[in-house]
């Protein structure tokens, strides 16, 4: 075990499976010479050479559409969007075409193709670039959306995708590359479709992914102080989605929390509330709160910006509102 | 301009083929005629449903391009595919019961009309999106590239994508990095009811090879052996290594847009005058003149192509739909296909 | 008052607000001389002119961005998508430019664009032309999502959009632009936000929009030969919501059914019922059904394809679950 | 080649100004520097966040560009677009002010450096999405033909737009239209760490408006006058009804992609070539030595727009950010702003 970032740890996973399998190859902008605009493909350029790491146009769509030409044919990309704000130009290349191939075309062909795209808000860069979008991706069978929190899962749930045959969004958060976290040495994979109890609780279950992950853990923490017990869970994927999981802690706590970053309005967390609903009616003591950001698009000013996303200090409040 | 040369070329291309060859080719034509014959009446007898869009008219530049590709190499096309489909090698049953929704089809009646596809055949596709292909004939071109093989992609499109940002990004991407595609425009004149002038700047739709550093020609799109002959160089130049190429073939279809369009935005003498232009009824005559076939040999195809249409008709009828417990199967390939939810 | 039908709702609209306000106009591919893929826009050329109604070229993005320059340069665009599935391709401009405009330059700029599109399923068109992505635009502040299920409603609400200042996704069904209703003659406005109570009932209330609206009242026709009462509400538009008409019948019948032909899976349908447990969690007698679409890439067999659509039947025994 | 022609057509352009219009050049060029400068020092010191493009290095290119426009003219910009903003005519408050989030600023905070927008001035917004302005562009061309006015929209991307579909959409749907618009595309050389050779297999990037039948050159884009007399031409072609252009104004950006980019991959020499193309020192040195101003002027000039600078920032600092309550407002213009729930 190493203690790296979530950065140090993508970046492992992306030289091993260079390594592992000479069909995996990265293409993006900026990925090469430049070593990715968040530095995640660091380094990989000067081991692998041009072929194995690709610098692109920007040309989003034609991207992630040869992307999936090329995994037809039997490589196995994985296509860095620089963020996801600009893989609103490749939508069509996602939703009418990688997600679809599989099915559409009666199982005969296969796209295995992992496009990672940092994502998330936090730093001021404001409306078109601080989007969290996961909610898009979720909302189209065909796809498989993986949204790590930690350095271990970053590095296990990357090797996994691309050890896989399915077409996945692979959602990074901007604000998370620099945290730091165990991570085991070697061949580490972590299965997609198993969400992880951060923290066991029996008073209230807050859900969440990616960077919000953190700030349950830090309002767990908090609520702990008044005495508020809380269990916390990192869905890890969701698309698979282990709703066992969350409904296995929702009807011991009987309350629950959904957190994401998402715009609240159409998010990730209606569709898990609603989920939870259906299987865990009848042990619900209250409805499922949302903290989520704020239905605006995102405003440049710092104060605005930390008001428009959810906190820890929200988190707080909504369990306070249940208890 | 480009047209002179290529009716020298094509002069050339029919001294070069054998009379087995060239046959064939005649063969295939009339095959995908008859075939797309079939399928309007299949449709109007209500056999057939969803979106359909014929071929017909059009043969020479699918068999034509077709014939000058080695069976390994790849063909990636649109919704208006069952020609490329079957010019590729696809059995008429196959198709057929595809566009039946049979589960004996081409892609298990999940695909249809507009989404045939054969990985065997090296047929990867028919894309319903406008410029959808394209982008993916580049990455299947990246793919033989980086395993140093010696495919090429052939890409066909229609004169409605050219203003598509996919056409210029996929252009840009395929000449940048080499690749082995040949761009094959099928100018027809029209995307439904538009002209291409209408839609486009620059006529010319072959001059947008230029920027791109690639050759771009246009050729007689009605007479298969210009179209052969034009992708024979632009395949060759592809295996190389020198990268893409952009062929504009100039032809028309004969019927509407779609099953459903009635093509009432032309005129009764364009299309009279393109009817004259068959490529099938062209090619015919070539080959009696030339006296490379005489006309038993060409009924005999006309009869054996009948035969097979009928054969894959009756197959289609005869097939099972699919069970309906495959329904949210399929979906993924890791889990074997259970649907999400 | 006259029946006509829902194609003739949207161009009686779309005519009426040519003639009244010289800034309208429309463009889009084949909305001229071939009258709109779907005959939508029949006729207009010939009344207004090649100015005002325009064909343009395949290009999506442009075609949308265009529209977005043009309302910021005081026009009020009418852009058609020929359908939904190719306006993934202009997702971008949607996303990231139509609806972030107002608010990314301090509200000094504004973008009164109308937005139609045709989406849904139902004619064997396949997995790229058979979706309805509502569930899309609900998850994009700043933009209106408008889905009218009656002839009456497609007009008064597309004349409102056109009235207003925000761009509004304006989603048709393809298979309602044969339906025929009641129409007021002349002038007539449907104000965005205000559900429609479609039929009263008192024991479980369908909530839907768009084509299923049809459904729910044909469900809702079968459930009262078994005795079951039911509500069936339109929304009409999805944002603005009129989340009170539904929260009040709710209350009242203490059972809930949404129902749309979205991908089960992240739809508008979760959202929704996240809502009226949030606003009416003490009031349920048990969770919110979905009937949805399954979540799968549509196939081209009519069989399976039928039964990948929610239907009637579906809704009946989602009503008998209920009871 | 197209170089050669330019260096003419400067001339004459320097030879039709007179000496206030011409100091007014110096003095817009020298604002944006100073402005750029500052903004660098306050990014450093932490009142500026987010992301920051600055433009020293390449203000011939805007200030030549919008000087040739009328004040009703339309401007459209990317992320780098401090430069065409204040060329435009905004305050450096205004300015300054946004990039330090207050609600003084020119979008009330709620832009910051990558969205500046004035619908007085017609500056008509930075966007941060590389090609996403040109169809915008385009639309506001296509409202000033419908009214039939004779305003021009100019409209200012960088190499890295060209491989973007949205580049050759916007062209097309111009040239189509005839509609009036110059494209003005500032070739730096690089996009982020890219060099444009690795881009785009193009690199005489104004070859691009051949196929789309409008005119397309390439000129110093660090000499003003040139940038100046394209464009008079450009928007005087637009403006009779003649439709689009593409100027490729070859310049280069002083320093990172961002404030966060060290630019490692350029070289020193590389550099300092350019340093010494400097367009400022280069319109300096020429005025000095024809005569058109002396130094003493051009010093006065220099000390004014430093007291404006300091004016700005003092303004910045002093300026109210925005309120908390206004969070969820301004999402809808019909409802007053109050967001969706
Ligand atoms: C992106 C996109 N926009 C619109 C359509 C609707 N559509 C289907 S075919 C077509 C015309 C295409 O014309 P062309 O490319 O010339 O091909 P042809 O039909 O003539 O073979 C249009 C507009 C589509 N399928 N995809
Ligand atoms: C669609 C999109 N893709 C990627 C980016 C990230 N990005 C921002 S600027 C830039 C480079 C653009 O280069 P260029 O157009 O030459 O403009 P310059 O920065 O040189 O002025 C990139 C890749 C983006 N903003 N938008
Ligand atoms: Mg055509
Ligand atoms: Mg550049």
């Amino acid at each position: 075990m190493a203690e790296i970032t979530y950065r140090e740890a993508l970046n492992q996973a992306l030289r091993e499976e260079l390594d592992h399998d000479e069909r995996v190859f990265i293409m993006g902008e900026e990925v090469g010479y430049f070593g990715g605009a968040f530095k995640v493909t660091d380094g990989l350029l000067a081991t692998f050479g041009e072929k194995r790491v690709r610098d692109t146009p920007i040309s989003e769509l034609t991207i992630v559409g040869a992307g999936v030409g090329a995994a037809m044919g039997g490589l196995k990309p994985i296509v860095e969007l620089m963020t996801i704000n600009f893989g609103l130009l490749a939508f069509d290349q996602i939703v009418n075409s990688a997600a679809k191939i599989h099915y559409m075309f009666g199982g005969n062909a296969k796209v295995p193709m992992v496009i990672r795209a940092p994502q998330g808000a936090g730093h001021q860069l404001g409306a078109q670039h601080s989007q969290s979008l996961e909610a898009y991706f979720l909302h189209c069978p065909g796809l498989r959306v993986v949204i790590p929190a930690t350095p271990a899962d970053a590095k296990g749930l990357l090797k996994s995708c691309v050890r896989q045959d399915d077409p996945v969004m692979f959602l990074e958060h901007e604000s998370l590359y620099g945290v730091k976290g165990e991570v085991p040495d070697g061949e580490h994979f972590v299965p997609l479709g198993q969400a992880n109890v951060m923290r066991e609780g029996k008073d209230v279950t807050l859900i969440s992914y990616s960077k919000c992950v953190y700030d349950a853990i830090a309002a767990a923490e908090a609520l702990e102080n008044e005495g508020i017990d809380a269990e916390v869970i990192d869905l890890r994927t969701l698309n698979p989605l282990d709703i066992g999981t969350v409904v296995e802690s929702v009807k011991k706590t009987a309350r629950a929390i959904m957190v994401y970053e998402g715009w609240r309005t159409g998010g990730a967390g209606a569709e898990i509330a609603a989920q939870i609903y259906e299987a865990a009616f009848d042990h619900l003591d209250a409805p499922v709160e949302r903290v989520a950001t704020l239905d605006t698009p995102m405003p440049y000013n710092a104060r605005l910006e930390r008001a428009a996303l959810p906190s820890a200090a929200q988190i707080v409040q909504a369990a306070e509102r249940l208890m | 301009m480009a047209l002179e040369r290529e009716k020298h070329i094509a002069e050339r291309a029919l001294l070069t083929m054998d009379d087995v060859q060239i046959i064939d080719l005649y063969r295939r034509m009339v095959l995908i005629r008859r075939f797309e014959e079939k399928t309007a009446e299949m449709y109007s007898r209500g056999k057939i449903t969803g979106f359909c869009h014929l071929y017909a008219g059009e043969e020479a530049v699918a068999v034509g391009a077709i014939a000058a590709l080695y069976d390994k190499d790849y063909v990636v096309s649109t919704y208006r595919e069952h020609g490329h489909c079957l010019a590729k090698g696809a059995a008429p049953r196959a198709v057929m019961a595809e566009l039946f929704g049979k589960a004996t089809g081409i892609s298990r009646g999940h695909g249809g009309s507009m989404h045939l596809f054969d990985a065997n055949l090296r047929f990867m596709g028919g894309y319903a999106i406008v410029g959808g292909g394209l982008p993916i004939a580049a990455g299947l071109g990246l793919a033989v590239k980086y395993r140093e093989e010696p495919e090429v992609v052939c890409c066909f499109f229609g004169d409605g994508a050219l203003p598509q940002g996919a056409f210029h990004e996929s252009l840009n991407l395929a000449s940048l990095w080499k690749l082995p595609v040949v761009f094959i425009c099928e100018n027809n004149f029209y995307g439904m009811g538009t002209m291409v002038q209408n839609a486009i700047c620059q006529e010319e739709l072959y001059r947008f090879a230029e920027p791109y550093k690639m050759p771009g020609v246009r050729v007689d799109g009605m007479n298969v052996l210009e179209v052969y002959q034009a992708t024979v160089e632009a395949a060759a130049r592809a295996r190389e290594g020198d990268g893409p190429s952009l062929i504009e073939a100039v032809t028309y279809r004969f019927r509407g847009h779609s099953m459903s369009d009635p093509a009432e935005y032309r005129s009764r003498r364009e299309e009279r005058i393109w009817q004259e232009r068959d490529p099938i009824k062209q090619l015919r005559r070539k080959l009696l003149q030339d006296r490379r076939a005489d006309e038993n040999q060409l009924t005999t195809v006309e009869t054996e192509v009948n035969a097979i249409i009928e054969d894959a008709v009756r197959f289609a009828e005869e097939s099972p739909e699919p069970a309906l417990d495959t329904l949210g199967k399929l979906v993924y390939v890791e889990d074997d296909g259970t649907a999400q939810s």
